[in-house]
């Protein structure tokens, strides 16, 4: 019944790659890759020249070089005759520590003023509004200035503690000691000492090893009880009092390691010119951690009050109304919804205050940035390769976190749908 | 139907503001145990308000309520007690989305009436198999349609074997399929003896089932009745006017 | 028992005004702050906390001095007027070095006379964003938004007002180019031709064309270099080239990101990802280090513009995601309406997608602009003035020789004051988008 | 090549420091000033013949060897440290040394300390991106004895720390520890110790591999030297350009010989010079000089016929 | 209602699949010129798909798809050729929320057809008159009603002028007032000889309108007929059931 010719059959034209939707796309996609790899290669080309004009063709050994340099503040050992690799690796874990730190307090500070915010007394949400307005809406490089400049500018130095008619004095039954230059804690110290774990690039301390397993296997034992415990409860209903034996599990052995080794506390003391034994938190370190946490708490604390104020009133309502006193409705019912929301947004906020962490260039706490981007470049002037370096680091931090992130995200979404 | 003598809710010269918004005024109300009580009138005539100030999830200004022996104050001792004794049952339902069926009945049990969760669980079957649905139990309530989550969260507020029922337009946002069925529930229930609270508009329910029939309208209690005397001899002029509206309907 | 029952009023009861316990100041305050033992605890820490950190800053602030000429002059008017030796705030810096701090060294003492440039200049900024900011404005004001783009640099850069207009008039011949393409062969071609056309015509036409319309008719202001540019008029070149550059990279980053095709998603989302997991500060190393490696060694680079480079490819990744989400919040359907009514892919993003994506992303972008004006002040650390960098420099000289908290302050609150009323715009504009459909 | 960047720019990017007194700060109009200063001014005149044709680029100790090679600044005279690595492995060229300095350490006198061998375990401010770093290292080591570094990036966050006490020691090349004293609020304070445990000779530096753009800058600071060593001074200097009996001053202020347009400056580069800026004695007097509150003594830096060793070799 | 002989499009052993799952089956269908078609069948049958084919929506994997006498193949010109001349009135609208009505019905003449501004918008009125409308020219979207805003979509691809129109399911999300404003709408049209492909349920339409109506199943079609025929005479099995199921509900 068509009266219509038979579709004629096409073989491939040239004017198909423009025309076809089936080719026009391998056509955008093959122009833009050609201009985009085009100047790449550009790029590359320029700098390949550009670098072998100046004679610094793009090598790495430097980091097998003598540092010589000296850095303060430092997770495992270093001294200044150790190679630009190793500076490089303190720089890191400088980096990851403050990162770590930060993230911590901001987030038990953001928890806190989150809920405080949300809190019905009108002061206390007010005053963790006006803080939050105040510290969000200033740079934190500002903050980070402002922190470190309180601390060397209102804490005591340390010969202030000298002499009969010192004006300062140490904290906590003479073991904690806050000066300008950082805060003494007090550490541990074993009189039966194991040794040293040579792990290749640092020594792991087998004490702290030792305690590291005997609080794992008390934590892991205590688990095991309370899920004993669980099974009693659903099969009987009464549940056998596990708080003790718990506490036991876990602190019995702890301390019994504790006493075999020698477990005794070293006081910082006030040694020529500065404080001596101890935990030290340099002044950059404190000031860094405090600028970046103050600042961060702010996001934080906004995003747990959106987070809260997500899951409708109703919620709290119904759980009220079936009896649940306010904090289980809130671990119960309120968290776990608002975690839903509060997640993504935190995930993003460890990301910021790790990179933001790269400001410790600013106030001399050494980090990747202060070490690699900074000292070694300088005194090896391998530009690319230590800013090359630098980025790629940062970027593996990054992906790192967020896919742990994510994949923990992920987990909650799941119990929750 | 049998109500006894014995006082489940007594609520004396109640009144209560919403800052200079008189909503309640001078409520007087005694229920007996067992009684069934419907509550109509007007939109915005305090009837939510009202059911929701006796199980304190709002709080009054002046008068006192006394449930089931128990003054409400902001004794937060007392209110927990009343709390775990009446059952709500919202007009949104609120069910917590993040946990299955089961999970919403077991929740309060568990952790308020500190039920072996075995226990809780068989007894929320319970419930599930009476509302019709117990194989649903496993879903989550995003999964279900209106009338079953309706249904869920009567069986939720059931578990804590409540004394006293609160309904609050248990019907009002599903289609007539949903609203028999989930009347057909609360009737069952209201077989078995339980004290009742329930606003709603649902005439033929009130017939049935209430052995009251109470109307609001702006903030108090206009007048109340046996549900044949009240729809078929009502005395007030407000009353007449809002029945005529409902019946023509 | 039916009687007992039964109940009618007869009479309806008046509105009572409420106990004086629960309205009013009294019951505000019962409400609000002493609702409960815990809650009045809290109250009264709260006051205390707040009256001790008022009364250790507030006297500071207040008593301080307004009019000196150096850090030892205060310190002599405090010896002066307070016997106990107490010092509060010399604010004399500020009113000493203002010209500085915000206008930097090249409007301010180095180039006198030179202020109305970066004030001419901020205020058609303003002008140019109020229709973008405030719809309901006239549509001719986008002729304000588009001139400024050419005029900001003119009167902050200085030179020849020829180049920003000869540089225009490439923009607008390319644009020419892409209509005629597109008609008579085809969009895909008009594209990379037009590019063609425009950076042929910048190569080799602008310079000699501008400085040809400048022997004729000579409009010149006084060239102010780069790296003379500095204070607040710094951090807000750099925030304002970076938003607007940043615009129209974003949108085809984002576009790139949501598309199909393979290779420019993935080049996309590796470009937005990258640039999102490195610190800006990095970046602004690659600026002042390393981009002059990656160009030809004849090519003289400014660090400001490398810097600006820079800042706007790292702010356009962030925004693109913004715009990402805009986009994702589009039902299909308008999509596939546009498909169905015959528009081609650029005609429905520009018509049908793009108006609606961005309207909802504005809240986004400013939050995305002021991050990058609170960024800005990253640029001390290579040693640009930014205000930072200028109150580390009035440190250095010797009058102000060990002023701090002042200058922290002061550049403190003038970052406050510009973040926080654009944060306030962006909520406003969050509580307009959801209310309302418009 | 450099000097055709330089005169199509009309003016010569010198990189100095952020703030040092005495070598280059900037006055309250934002003006530079300072010996530093003075030698690029005498660039700009042996140029341009303009004092003021001069950008100065303030860098720090950190990125100043970038800013150099990213070509961002035409030369450093930015107190500077003449060491192999920087020679050779940085591609920098160094050109003469305008000062002979050390590194020294300053403390507050009330720690009653009185040489640097007893700062065992003290807390020292250093500037990072220095030789003094390096250096300080080195003397601690050598020593056998440790301490606290505290990096800072600038003079001015150095003064602010140190006289907060947040360190014990300040330590940078003693010209600069005497500016800094001289800015402290109470220089009466502070001591400098007498150990001077590095040499630094600080001169001007250049990208490698434009030697004509080096002779320039080399022979233009020789020309302030050679004109000490002369009688050569700003006051004088017109009038011994019109021709002397000496045929040194002459070929110096090229009223012989052709000695500037082999630079590929004009023949009076050096007059000019020494004209807008006075011979290397006079810099020194004005700037940094004992006269000045920095108060420097000539010391190594006397003309070798003083027994110092500013020499300029000849110019023939 | 006269019926041309010419063919308007031609469906020729047309196959798609959704990945693994095979929504259209081996689907033949002639429509000439001026005919107008009504699509039924129940849910999931591929009604949907089969008419978003026609404007490559969707893409077919085989046959072959001929309107207008221009095959639809990945050649762009022809897809933009045959987009201009079939209209297509979403289910859900799909109004562009940020334009004027009068701008959704001029934005494509202007930028597809190339019309001047004031003859597309004289163009626009006119239609907006026909579906009685011209007065909510300047309003938004968001600001009328589901049936008015259901009319600016018809209105929207009348602008283009098509020689085709498809329609699914115009009246599914409207209440029965609307349904009867929309439908008198389409049937003016249909009486000026407009080619048209409606997905509906509403059997008084087909009758009224329709020269053929289309049963479909599973992706295939199941049976076509003369409204009359269909509607009383229905030959399959599975058409006297669906339709035992319309006309009953
Ligand atoms: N939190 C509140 N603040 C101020 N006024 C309120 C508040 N909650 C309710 N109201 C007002 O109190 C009155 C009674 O509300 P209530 O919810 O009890 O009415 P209702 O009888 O349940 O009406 P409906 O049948 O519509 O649910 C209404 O006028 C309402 O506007
Ligand atoms: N994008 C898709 N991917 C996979 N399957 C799809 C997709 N879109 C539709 N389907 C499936 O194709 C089948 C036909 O869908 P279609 O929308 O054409 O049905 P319909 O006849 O229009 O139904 P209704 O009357 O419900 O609109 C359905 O089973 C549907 O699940
Ligand atoms: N402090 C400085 O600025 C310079 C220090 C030293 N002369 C160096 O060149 O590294
Ligand atoms: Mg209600
Ligand atoms: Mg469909």
């Amino acid at each position: 019944m068509s009266d219509m010719t038979s579709p004629p059959k096409q073989s491939f034209k040239f004017s198909m790659l423009l025309y076809d939707s089936r080719y026009r796309g391998i056509t955008i996609q093959i122009f833009v890759l050609v201009m985009v790899l085009g100047s790449l290669g550009w790029l590359a080309g320029n700098a390949a020249t550009n670098l072998a004009a100046l004679g610094k063709p793009l090598r790495f050994d430097f980091l097998g070089d003598t540092a010589s340099y000296d850095i303060s503040q430092r997770l495992i050992d270093y001294k200044s005759t150790d190679s630009h690799g190793r500076a490089v690796l303190v720089g890191l874990l400088n980096t990851l520590l403050v990162a770590f730190m930060g993230c911590v307090a901001a987030t038990i500070l953001g928890v806190i003023g989150g809920v405080l915010r949300l809190s019905n007394n009108w002061l206390v949400s007010r005053l963790v509004a006006v803080y939050v307005e105040i510290f969000r809406n200033i740079p934190v490089l500002l903050w980070i200035f402002v922190c470190m400049f309180t601390i060397t500018a209102i804490a005591p130095q340390p010969r202030d503690f000298r002499g009969d008619n010192a004006t300062a004095s140490m904290l906590l039954n003479d073991s904690v000691a806050v000066t300008n230059r950082g805060i003494y804690l007090p550490e541990p110290l074993f009189s039966r000492p194991l040794g040293d774990l040579n792990l290749g690039i640092f020594n792991m301390s087998i004490e702290l090893l030792v305690l590291l397993v005997v609080l794992f296997g008390g934590v892991y034992a205590a688990r095991w009880n309370n899920a004993r415990a669980n099974r009693i409860q659903v099969e009987t209903g009464d549940r056998p009092d596990t708080t003790w034996a718990n506490v036991a599990i876990i602190v019995v052995p702890l301390l019994a390691a504790l006493l075999a080794m020698g477990f005794h506390i070293g006081k910082p003391e006030l040694k020529g010119f500065n404080f001596k034994g101890g935990v030290n938190m340099s002044a950059p370190l404190i000031g860094l951690w405090l600028g970046l946490t103050l600042y961060t708490t702010t996001y934080i604390i906004e995003a747990v009050r959106s987070g809260i104020q997500s899951v409708s009133k109703g919620q709290s309502e119904a759980a009220f109304a079936l009896g649940l006193r306010p904090g289980r409705t809130m671990s119960l019912v309120i968290l776990p919804q608002a975690l839903r929301v509060i997640i993504p947004q935190l995930i993003s906020q460890y990301l910021n205050l790790t990179k933001n962490s790269s400001l410790a260039v600013a106030i001399g706490y050494m980090d990747l940035v202060s070490t690699l981007g900074g000292i070694t470049l300088n005194q090896t002037g391998r530009e690319m390769e230590a800013i090359l370096m630098l980025m790629a680091i940062y970027l593996t931090i990054s992906l790192l976190i967020s896919a742990g992130m994510n994949w923990y995200n992920t987990r909650v979404k799941l119990v929750e749908r | 139907m049998q109500v006894s003598k014995e006082v489940a809710i007594e609520i004396v010269n109640m009144n209560k503001w919403y800052g200079q918004f008189h909503v309640l005024r001078d409520i007087n109300l005694t229920v007996h145990k067992g009684e069934r009580i419907v509550i109509a009138g007007p939109s915005g005539s305090g009837k939510s308000t009202m059911i929701r100030c006796i199980n304190r999830l709002e709080e009054h200004q002046q008068g006192s309520i006394i449930v089931d022996g128990t003054e409400l104050t902001s004794d937060l001792k007392n209110i927990d007690k009343i709390r775990s004794e009446v059952g709500m049952c919202f007009q949104h339902f609120n069910l917590f989305p993040h946990l299955t069926i089961l999970e919403n009945c077991t929740l309060a049990p568990i952790w308020v009436r500190k039920v072996p969760k075995k226990e809780a669980e068989e007894t929320a079957m319970h419930f599930l198999e009476k509302v019709k649905i117990p194989d649903q139990a496993n879903k989550f309530p995003g999964q279900l349609s209106g009338g079953q989550q309706q249904r869920v969260a009567i069986a939720r507020s059931l578990c804590m074997k409540p004394r006293i029922m609160l309904f609050d337009e248990p019907t009002s946002a599903l289609d007539p399929e949903m609203i028999k069925e989930v009347l057909d529930t609360m009737i069952e229930l209201a077989e078995e003896g339980m004290t009742m609270l329930c606003v709603t508009h649902e005439m033929g329910f009130a017939r049935q089932v209430a052995n009251r029939v109470i109307f609001m309208d702006q903030g108090q209690i206009v007048e109340q009745n046996e549900p044949e005397e009240f729809f078929n001899n009502p005395k007030s002029e407000r009353t007449k006017l809002f029945l005529s509206q409902i019946l023509g309907h | 028992m039916s009687n007992t029952l039964s109940f009618v009023r007869t009479e309806m009861l008046p509105q009572k005004t409420p106990p004086a316990s629960s309205v009013g100041l009294q019951g505000w305050l019962r409400e609000n702050l002493f609702s409960s033992v815990g809650n009045s605890i809290l109250t009264l820490l709260t006051l205390g906390f707040l009256a001790l950190i008022l009364s250790n800053i507030l006297p500071w602030v207040l008593f301080g001095i307004w009019d000196a000429g150096s850090l030892t002059e205060c310190r002599a008017m405090f010896a002066e007027r307070y016997a106990d030796g107490r010092e509060y705030a010399c604010w004399a810096v500020v009113t000493d070095r203002w010209d500085q701090l915000i206008f930097g060294y090249s409007f301010g003492n180095l180039h006198e006379g030179l202020y109305w440039r970066p004030i001419v200049g901020l205020a058609l900024i303003l002008l140019a964003l109020s229709p973008i900011l405030y719809p309901n404005l006239p549509r001719g004001l986008y002729i304000a938004t588009a001139a400024s783009i050419f005029l900001y640099p003119w009167l902050i850069w200085g030179g020849s007002i020829w180049g920003p207009l000869t540089l225009a008039l490439c923009i607008i011949a390319a644009v020419f180019a892409y209509r005629a393409v597109a008609k008579e062969v085809s969009s895909l071609i008009a594209i990379p031709a037009s590019l063609l056309v425009l950076g042929v015509l910048v190569f080799f036409a602008m310079s000699p064309v501008s400085s040809g319309l400048n022997a004729v008719a000579p409009i010149e202001l006084q060239p102010v270099p780069s790296r003379e540019i500095s204070g607040f008029v710094l951090s807000i070149t750099i925030g304002i080239v970076a938003i607007v550059a940043s615009l129209p990279i974003a949108v085809f980053l984002a576009l790139g990101r949501q598309s199909n095709l393979f290779i420019v998603n993935k080049l996309s989302t590796g470009f937005i990802e990258i640039i999102r997991g490195v610190p800006l500060i990095t970046l602004i190393f690659v600026a002042t280090i390393l981009l002059k490696y990656f160009l030809p060694s004849s090519v003289n680079l400014d660090p400001v513009v490398a810097v600006m480079v820079l800042v706007t490819l790292f702010t356009a990744a962030y925004i693109a995601e913004v715009i990402r989400g805009g986009l994702a919040a589009l039902p299909k359907g308008q999509y596939e309406a546009a498909d169905a009514l015959g528009l081609t892919y650029w005609q429905a993003q520009r018509q049908i997608i793009l108006p609606q994506a961005l309207k909802i992303s504005i809240p986004g972008i400013v939050s995305n602009f002021i991050s990058v004006f609170k960024d800005t002040t990253l640029v001390s650390i290579v040693a640009l003035n930014d205000p930072l960098g200028i109150s580390n420099a009035i440190r250095s000289n010797s009058d102000w020789n060990g002023i701090v908290w002042e200058l922290y302050g002061f550049i403190a609150i003038v970052f406050w004051i510009f973040c926080f009323s654009m944060s306030r715009y962006s909520m406003s504009l969050e509580r307009k988008l959801q209310t309302g459909h418009r | 090549s450099t000097l055709d960047d330089i005169k199509a720019r009309g003016k010569i990017n010198c990189g100095v420091t952020e703030g040092t007194l005495g070598f280059s700060s900037r006055d309250a109009e934002g003006k530079h000033g300072g010996f530093d200063v003075e030698f690029c001014r005498a660039l700009g005149a042996a140029i341009f013949n303009d004092t003021e044709a001069v950008e100065y680029v303030e860098l720090s100790s950190k990125n100043r060897f970038t800013a150099l090679s990213a070509g961002q600044v035409d030369l450093l005279y930015r107190t500077t440290t003449w060491t192999f690595s920087r020679d050779v492995d940085l591609k920098t060229t160094f050109v003469g040394i305008n000062y002979y300095d050390g590194q020294g350490f300053m403390v507050p006198k009330d720690l009653g300390v009185a040489s640097a061998k007893e700062l065992e375990g003290a807390t020292v401010c250093i500037e990072t991106g220095t030789t003094t770093e390096l250096n300080l290292a080195d003397f601690f080591r050598a020593n056998g004895m440790t301490y606290e570094p505290l990096p800072v990036g600038g003079t001015t966050e150095a003064k602010a720390f140190f006289e907060e006490g947040a360190c014990d020691v300040y330590t940078t090349d003693a010209s600069a520890l005497a500016g800094v004293r001289a800015s402290l609020k109470a220089p009466d304070s502070y001591i400098i110790l007498p150990e001077i445990v590095s040499k630094e000779p600080l001169g001007p530096t250049v990208r490698h591999g434009d030697d004509q753009w080096a002779d320039i800058v080399r022979w233009v600071q020789n020309a302030l030297v050679a004109a000490e060593e002369h009688g050569v001074t700003s006051a004088n200097v017109a009038e011994l350009s019109k021709g002397t009996e000496n045929p040194s001053i002459n070929r110096l202020l090229g009223a012989e010989g052709s000695l500037g347009e082999m630079l590929g400056l004009d023949n009076d580069y050096a007059a000019r010079a020494i004209a807008a800026v006075g011979n290397y004695g006079e810099i020194f007097e004005k700037t940094i000089g004992e006269s000045t509150p920095i108060g420097l003594p000539r010391g190594l830096n006397a003309l070798w016929t003083e027994g110092g060793l500013q020499y300029s070799p000849p110019f023939r």
